[in-house]
């Protein structure tokens, strides 16, 4: 209970310091660097998200036990919103420094493909009646995604480059300055504890559902082989 | 090769959504055995025989198949078993003989076109080979469906209702297949047909 | 029965031997009923005559050619096979011949049987299609040889990519719109290489060590390395 | 340090201070859900 307290304060903290105590980045008009306080760590959280869900997934195919489902089901929902609100913030950033919400840089690629796959797995989700078949329908789905990313990730940018007149830096790391290195450090570790309080909060209503429901409650702490 | 083979059942237990299907079925049977699975509509047969096959994963419980001493993998009880259920159904834009030869080839079964034609012949299917299954009446579909299950010669024999939509001609095959197996391995019959109860020399009543 | 009948034969059937019989039997069953086959070139064939009736071979510019020709061709290409891919999993699941070929053979074999049906079905449509293609929409191709590996190394991947998925949303209720929301993340990937790769070979310069072929061909790979070891998992109950 | 960055601050600790009720909110609802549903784990 206390880390949550915790973080609530650690948080405001967060907040206060990347408005008053950093410069903004130069090489950036006005001060719409500072969204990258808010920006990175959520695509962090979304791709976390992404690799828990993968990580559940094969936990679920190896032992069948439904609480590495419920990880795999709670990071997958998390990592949508996380996914959306960085997609957000995203184009905000663009539209404020280039001037248009949407130009196809190689990470608004990979972040909207994500987006995508996190939609299929609930789609895929919500299709399947059979609550046996519907769990590994998902946890084959999410570990193809994930082979895909990497494609996706390293791959496609180094060639699309020539695609589209190449017009964007890095925006994560323009140089930063020691201070606001430490305030971004200090919103990434934020972002994560708060994305951990929520996945668990997320995981217990889960596991409160499978309580009410006999056949899940004996394959919970059965663990079927 | 006559090894001894055995089924062993133990504490098979299935429910779906919130109904309890089957609950704790254990039975054990070996070769020449002949059991019938009776139960009203609805208390599981079809879903046990399932079970057996390795087609449906229980619940709770196993199935092990012995072939004399050593268990048969789930992953390879497939080639020891034949089934043949209502739900079951062959390639209808496919012929007689062209289900046949695929179901040969498929099980790694030498296929030469006599002796599958012997083979349809036997259930009464002479002279259809050339018809699409699709053109087949049912209850020529349900003989193909026994020859197809045989073709690879099973220790072990599923037979869901196999006297659905039969004539008195093709109870008479049904009988002809349960006697021949009888000798070669074990069948497990699930039926209400009292006919077809008395084939079998065990019964296990899942209603009660 | 004859009495030589106990003695089980010791079943040599080794997966490819299963997968080829699959394979056999559904180009069988396709070549009668031509479900997945009408879908695919239906689409394909319309998709095609909008474009070119529309575009023409004037209208681009001669600069930009090799890359919206590319676009174009892919975009016809993925769609037309996404309406079709899922049809000889879907058809097996209505039939209900899923579980008696569940009894009869191993499940990577099902998978190998059924990935060769897609890869023969992408096989036609690419072999009508992508000539027709540059026929009406006047494409000229610098290099052909590295254009035609593009083509084929990218038709197998989306075979590779989709046959797994369509296994998937056949044992799933809203098949068709599902199995091309499913697909296309998986896809996108292949799908952009594939365009840039058109657009290198189309154009001829620094196509050396033709990199995008590649990368479909690495994507190939993996694809099918996956899903040999996940399809066991969603075909057995 | 600008006028409105001030005012974007005060925006984002309101938002800030919404979430993290709710967040509470939300935890302590569950934990009285836990301990009425009589689980065995605890």
């Amino acid at each position: 209970m206390i880390y949550k307290i915790l973080l609530a304060v650690w948080m405001t903290f967060i907040i206060v310091a990347s408005f008053m105590f950093t410069e903004a980045a130069s090489g950036f008009p006005g001060e719409t660097s500072r969204i990258l306080f808010f920006h990175v760590p959520q695509a962090w959280v979304a791709t976390l998200c992404f690799l828990l869900s993968m990580i559940g997934s094969a936990l679920y195919l190896a032992k069948r036990r439904l609480g590495s489902d419920d990880l795999a089901h709670s990071a997958a929902e998390l990592g949508f919103l996380f996914c959306i609100l960085a997609t957000v913030t995203g184009s905000i950033f663009a539209k404020a420094t280039w001037g248009s919400y949407w130009n196809w840089d190689p990470r608004e690629t990979s972040i909207v493909i994500l987006l995508m796959i996190y939609g299929a797995y609930f789609a895929l989700r919500s299709a399947v009646p059979d609550p046996e078949k519907k769990r590994v329908f998902a946890a084959v789905y999410s570990i193809l995604a994930f082979v895909t990313v990497p494609f996706l990730v390293f791959v496609v940018p180094r060639i699309t480059t020539s695609l589209h007149p190449e017009d964007t830096m890095n925006p994560a790391k323009p140089g930063m300055d020691p201070r606001t290195l430490k305030v971004f450090l200090g919103s990434l570790f934020a972002y994560t504890t708060l994305f951990v309080w929520m996945l668990r909060l997320r995981m217990r209503l889960l596991y409160l559902e499978h309580l009410k429901d006999p056949i899940a409650r004996m394959r919970r702490d059965g663990g079927i082989e | 090769m006559n090894k001894g083979y055995a089924l062993k059942v133990e504490g098979i237990c299935k429910h779906y959504s919130q109904t309890l299907l089957l609950d704790d079925v254990s039975f054990s049977v070996k070769q020449g055995d002949v059991l019938a699975v009776t139960g009203w509509n609805g208390s599981g047969k079809s879903t046990l025989m399932r079970i057996i096959a390795g087609l449906v994963r229980p619940s709770a419980g196993r199935v092990l198949m012995f072939a004399g001493e050593e268990v048969i993998p789930k992953e390879m009880r497939r080639r020891f078993l034949g089934m043949v259920a209502p739900a079951l159904s062959l390639y209808d834009e496919l012929t007689g003989v062209e289900n046949m030869e695929f179901f040969c080839k498929v099980r790694g079964v030498p296929y030469h076109r006599s002796d599958s034609l012997a083979l349809m012949e036997q259930v009464g299917l002479g002279g259809h080979e050339k018809k699409r299954c699709r053109d087949y009446s049912s209850g020529m579909k349900q003989r193909l469906k026994i020859v197809q299950a045989l073709v690879h010669k099973p220790p072990l024999l599923l037979l869901d209702e196999p006297g659905s939509n039969l004539d008195s001609k093709g109870i008479k095959i049904v009988e002809n297949v349960v006697a021949e197996q009888r000798e070669m391995g074990i069948t497990i019959i699930a039926s209400n047909e009292k006919r077809e109860v008395d084939y079998a020399d065990r019964i296990i009543n899942l209603s009660e | 029965m004859k009495n030589g009948r106990w003695i089980t034969q010791t079943e040599s059937s080794t997966c490819l031997s299963e997968a080829l019989a699959i394979w056999v039997r559904d180009l069988r069953s396709e070549f009668r009923t031509r479900y997945a086959v009408n879908a695919i070139l239906m689409f394909a064939v319309t998709t095609l005559i909008a474009v070119s009736f529309s575009i023409g071979s004037f209208r681009i510019a001669e600069t930009e050619k090799p890359f919206l020709n590319g676009v174009l061709l892919w975009v016809i290409l993925v769609f037309s096979a996404l309406s079709g891919l899922s049809r000889s999993f879907v058809k097996e699941e209505e039939a209900g011949t899923m579980d008696v070929l569940k009894l009869s053979a191993r499940p990577q074999a099902v998978f190998l049987g059924k990935l060769f049906f897609n890869l023969t079905l992408l096989g036609a449509l690419e072999l009508i299609i992508v000539p027709a293609f540059i026929i009406m929409m006047g494409y000229e191709i610098e290099l052909p040889g590295c254009f035609t590996a593009m083509v084929v190394s990218a038709g197998l991947g989306l075979g590779a990519g989709t046959t797994i998925v369509a296994a998937m949303i056949a044992q799933a209720s809203a098949r068709g719109a599902l199995f091309s929301a499913l697909s296309f993340p998986l896809l996108l990937p292949l799908m952009i290489v594939a365009i840039k790769g058109c657009e290198r070979a189309a154009v001829g310069t620094d196509a050396a060590g033709w990199p995008e072929v590649r990368i479909a061909v690495a994507y190939i790979v993996i694809m099918i390395i996956m899903s040999l070891f996940l399809f066991p998992l969603i075909w057995e109950e | 340090m600008k006028d409105g960055l001030g005012f974007v601050m005060a925006v984002n600790l309101v938002i800030w201070f919404g979430i993290a009720c709710y967040l509470f909110a939300l935890d302590r609802k569950i934990r009285k859900m836990e301990e009425a549903s009589g689980d065995p784990r605890k």
